[in-house]
């Protein structure tokens, strides 16, 4: 029997519901020569700054188990170069639903980012970033508190036609009234998680490995986190809302849709499997057909 | 870039600490000097770095030091195991940009990739000089490899317990080879060391840890003279004026 | 040349900083006949309520990568039988220290468990558990929230002159804040981290495998999680930390105290290794000396 | 409670996904019937808990069925492999309680640790029935092996493709085996079914999720009529007025 992979993500057709996260495949254009990217349903891209941003220093990358910490620190050309460049030219090799991933260290900025991404036909989605530990001052601290991310959806949301998703941070006390704020301020969906702030430290050196100290853990080391919280949000919340956080696999991706994901991220597993993606994808069907599932959309937040 | 199966044909301890790992496939490789390629070790999350020492029909050669958890579990296989690769990766050495004699200068395991080179410059007929430096005589790898391609090589040693003692510099400056360009790889201070001291052009392959390995999570990047560039893609391999050392 | 494993905290002499975690020790007895307990440097018993209590229902395992949930629910025989009896049980066998793990339901359960439980000779400190996620109503919500936490650990100050831990749980936005008002309000140390809220489901029967739904995660996968946070709260605080979360192995044991540990607490390990503990004391040496560390005390937040 | 390491003797299948699995040791082995070992599956975090259907001077034989991810796993293992087991662990049956004849019950691979059963309790000199229960007749296992210690067995299966259709209960009303004392093993609803319909005195073996498989992590209590117990310690075989059903 034929599997329906699709779903249907604010009137957007996914062709199935695998998507890189942002940060962990580039622009796309990276990985053009490495794989079809048309087998992806969507594909999130870098976080974006207004200005370009060289990042954090390395080491910028440590090992855990089943993980690791990132503090790349949003490197970026800048909010310019997305719109006038880097969409544009994965939207010439890539059909799917393309989603730009916006960050800001002002309401302000995220507004002004967000009206460049609205003004770029390439764009499909709006992935607002309210949660990068990575950043002093901005990201993380919006998306802790249910008034700032709040403040930023109503700004975004003034200056945009195109569907915004708020992407939160696990690093917080309550994730549903934030994920609530988010929605009654007009949000379209959520995405969630984020990485969660954590640290290794080099016991020969004596000091950390990050040169930042600390930085987002992320990887299968953080699944029954994330899944817990796309559980929540989606239980709580009408919009729908993209899982991500810790998925590795085919079975991953049923569990976090089960627990209300309708489309759902990879995020760390593309770093140590550049064709994570595509392989979970092509898993799909005969795991479907094994638990007697003949379409994805209809176990989308089927566990109660 | 692509994934793919190597069987090991051989794996053995050459140098204090330093293994020689001998891996096979079953298609054509094709990899440079300067490439590398990223070992998934089982068991562990993140793939391990290691350039390319040789290259043959069906394989490649590494040479590797255990320094960590992953090299001492490398260390521990054996014949017939197989290891899931990533390769080719980054963008290697220029022996096209060398006119007639290199200097390669490496230190510790950097003499490893610059063998491949040795070979890719001999085969365009250049000359070539390698100074290789070590901590002490029983690190010494590769040498007699790179004297049975007929390159004349100069060891230094910090200790004296082999060749010149002192650093590569020192090597070179008792050598005095002809070259006009050189090439390097090794720890970097003593890259640092022989780009800002010899005048010729130079290329030097930098190192930094890695998350993707293939230029896609910006977790390598290097400031340099004309901006931020990724060490798995952009480089490892460098021209010496692009780095701010 | 001999290695020194030994720590003082607060006052008392631990003869290493290796500590079976609360609820994944039993009270110590059940491991009487598997090892022996007196080569472990303290030993944190079972969470205790004042009543009795049967726990949650079952299943309340659930296996994750590099790590399990558990919502046993504070299944324990009430104070009384701690105080009057397993307590004092385990004192006849064992010389280390002994920590009694005190559960409530409201600031007075709490006051009223460690007075009885300040009466106990047997028991060398008090560990107060301010962050269950298995309990409805006790537990966490206390240790989510600096205020309620200070009033805990100031009820529980005033009925004890054993040296007094608040266990802090990791589902919080800011775990400094909450430290420092533990801190202020008297408290002697601080243990963290609990356990993460989390879950999962199962894919075949479109459940969770967790009968109360979600439940707490730990295990290596939350130690990068865990390192961050005792390393925060080390640095913030001037009492001392007990380390706990994802510890597994002897190299563990050396991170978390760098980062600001004075002892480390072994949880989700026993389970899976009924005899991690002395494995990892027994490995500690060795680690040492390939280190170059000869007494442990000194490299107690030796990363600054 | 001990930890050791085992070789896999044999591991094969014998009905549908269902496998029989010889372990060797280098030491004498203590288990009794009703007793688990816990068996560390590479890979993953828990153990899994398997009951011990034979035992051998240094060694035992479980059998299990594939049904998740650890078993498959376990399914691809072959001989020479070695797996870290914990054992003896649980309460197990009380075959000294047993008069003079016995009845067992199993239901599916709860034919296994009954087998163990069978041997101490006609070693005590006491008559042994078994009537096993399965879903359809590619799933039998065991059956030959007690009939070959004489133990008679009536076979149940829900199709009717072998032995009495239906449940074991119908095999025992057609059976009318002579028993003052019966021990079953299954699952959950048929041991009910036979606890709340035989009426001579009895025990069940239960199951339960498991952390420690030790008893002190308390992951798997039961509720019983006197009060809490652990599966793993106090359990998992219960007499059956203990259980509520
Ligand atoms: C482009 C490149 C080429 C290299 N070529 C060689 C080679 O030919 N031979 C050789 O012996 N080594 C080489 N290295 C270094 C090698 O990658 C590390 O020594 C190795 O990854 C250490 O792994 P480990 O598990 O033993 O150490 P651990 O410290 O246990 O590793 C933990 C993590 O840190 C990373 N890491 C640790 N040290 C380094 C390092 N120096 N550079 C990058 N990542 C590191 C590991 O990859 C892993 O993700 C190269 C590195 C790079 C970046
Ligand atoms: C005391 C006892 C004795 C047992 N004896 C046998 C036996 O002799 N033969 C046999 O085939 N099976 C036996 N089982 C069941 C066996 O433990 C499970 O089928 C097995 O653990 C499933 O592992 P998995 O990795 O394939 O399944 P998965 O579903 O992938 O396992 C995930 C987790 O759930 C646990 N789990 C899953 N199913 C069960 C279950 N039914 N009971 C307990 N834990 C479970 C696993 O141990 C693991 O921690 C016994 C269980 C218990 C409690
Ligand atoms: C290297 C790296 C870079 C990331 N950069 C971004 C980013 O720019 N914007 C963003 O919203 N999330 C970023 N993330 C977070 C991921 O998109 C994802 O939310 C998180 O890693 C959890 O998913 P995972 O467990 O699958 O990695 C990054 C993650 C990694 C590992
Ligand atoms: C089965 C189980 C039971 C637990 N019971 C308690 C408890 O009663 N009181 C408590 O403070 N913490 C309890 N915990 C939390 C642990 O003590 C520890 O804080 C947590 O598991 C993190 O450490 P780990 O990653 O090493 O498991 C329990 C943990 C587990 C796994
Ligand atoms: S390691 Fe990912 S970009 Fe270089
Ligand atoms: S599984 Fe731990 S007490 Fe039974």
């Amino acid at each position: 029997m034929v599997k329906d992979l699709s779903v249907s993500l604010c009137g957007l057709r996914l062709r199935n519901p695998v998507i890189p996260a942002s940060g962990t495949f580039g622009f796309g254009l990276e990985l053009a020569d490495s794989m079809d990217l048309n087998v992806l349903g969507g594909i999130s891209l870098k976080g974006t700054t207004r200005e370009a941003r060289f990042g954090n220093p390395t080491p910028r990358i440590a090992e855990c188990t089943a993980g690791l910490i990132n503090s790349v620190g949003l490197q970026n050309p800048g909010i310019e170069a997305l719109v006038s460049d880097k969409a544009p030219a994965l939207r010439r090799i890539y059909g799917g639903v393309i989603i730009a991933n916006i960050s800001g260290y002002s309401v302000e900025e995220y507004a002004f980012n967000c009206a460049r991404a609205d003004a770029c036909p390439a764009i499909d989605i709006l992935e607002v970033n309210v949660s990068c530990p990575n950043v002093h001052g901005g990201g993380m601290a919006f998306g802790t508190d249910p008034q700032s991310a709040a403040a930023v959806t109503k700004a975004v949301k003034a200056v945009t036609r195109k569907p915004v998703f708020i992407k939160l941070s696990p690093n917080v006390t309550d994730i549903v009234s934030i994920a609530r704020a988010c929605e009654d301020a007009g949000a379209d969906g959520i995405t969630l998680i984020n990485t969660l702030l954590g640290m290794r430290i080099d016991i020969k050196k004596r000091k950390p490995v990050i040169a930042n100290k600390m930085g987002g853990f992320s990887g299968p080391a953080v699944f029954p986190l994330a899944l817990r919280m796309v559980y929540q949000v989606a239980h709580a919340c009408r919009i729908p809302v993209m899982g991500c956080g810790g998925v590795a696999r085919a079975e991953d991706v049923l569990e976090m849709m089960m627990a209300g994901a309708t489309a759902v991220q990879v995020g760390a597993e593309n770093l140590r499997n550049p064709t994570a993606c595509p392989e979970i994808i092509g898993a799909l069907p005969a795991l479907m057909e094994r638990l007697g599932i003949d379409s994805l959309q209809e176990i989308i937040g089927i566990v109660a | 870039m692509e994934k793919r199966i190597f069987t090991i044909e051989s794996n053995e301890p050459v140098a204090r600490d330093t293994f020689r790992l001998v891996l096979r496939t079953d298609a054509p490789v094709a990899i440079c000097s300067g490439q590398f390629v990223d070992i998934a070790v089982p068991g562990y999350y993140l793939r391990r770095p290691i350039s390319v020492s040789d290259v043959l029909p069906d394989g490649v050669i590494l040479y590797y030091k255990v320094v960590g958890e992953g090299t001492l579990v490398m260390s521990g296989m054996v014949p017939g195991d197989t290891l899931e690769l990533l390769l080719p990766l980054g963008a290697g050495f220029h022996p096209e940009k060398c006119v007639s004699d290199a200097l390669l200068v490496g230190g510790g395991l950097g003499a490893a990739p610059l063998f491949l080179l040795a070979k890719e410059l001999l085969a365009a007929g250049k000359k070539v000089t390698a100074v290789l430096g070590f901590k002490r005589a029983d690190e010494i790898c590769l040498a007699e490899e790179y004297r049975a391609l007929g390159v004349p090589v100069h060891i230094a040693t910090l200790d004296g317990s082999a060749g010149t003692k002192g650093f590569v510099t020192d090597a070179i400056a008792t050598a005095q080879p002809v070259f006009d360009r050189f090439y390097t790889c090794g720890p970097l201070l003593m890259m640092k060391a022989v780009c800002t001291t010899l005048d010729a052009p130079g290329e030097a392959s930098m190192e930094e840890r890695m998350g993707c390995g293939a230029g896609f999570c910006y977790g390598c990047t290097l400031q340099t003279q004309s901006g931020p560039r990724r060490v798995c893609a952009d480089g490892p391999v460098f021209d010496k004026e692009e780095i701010l050392w």
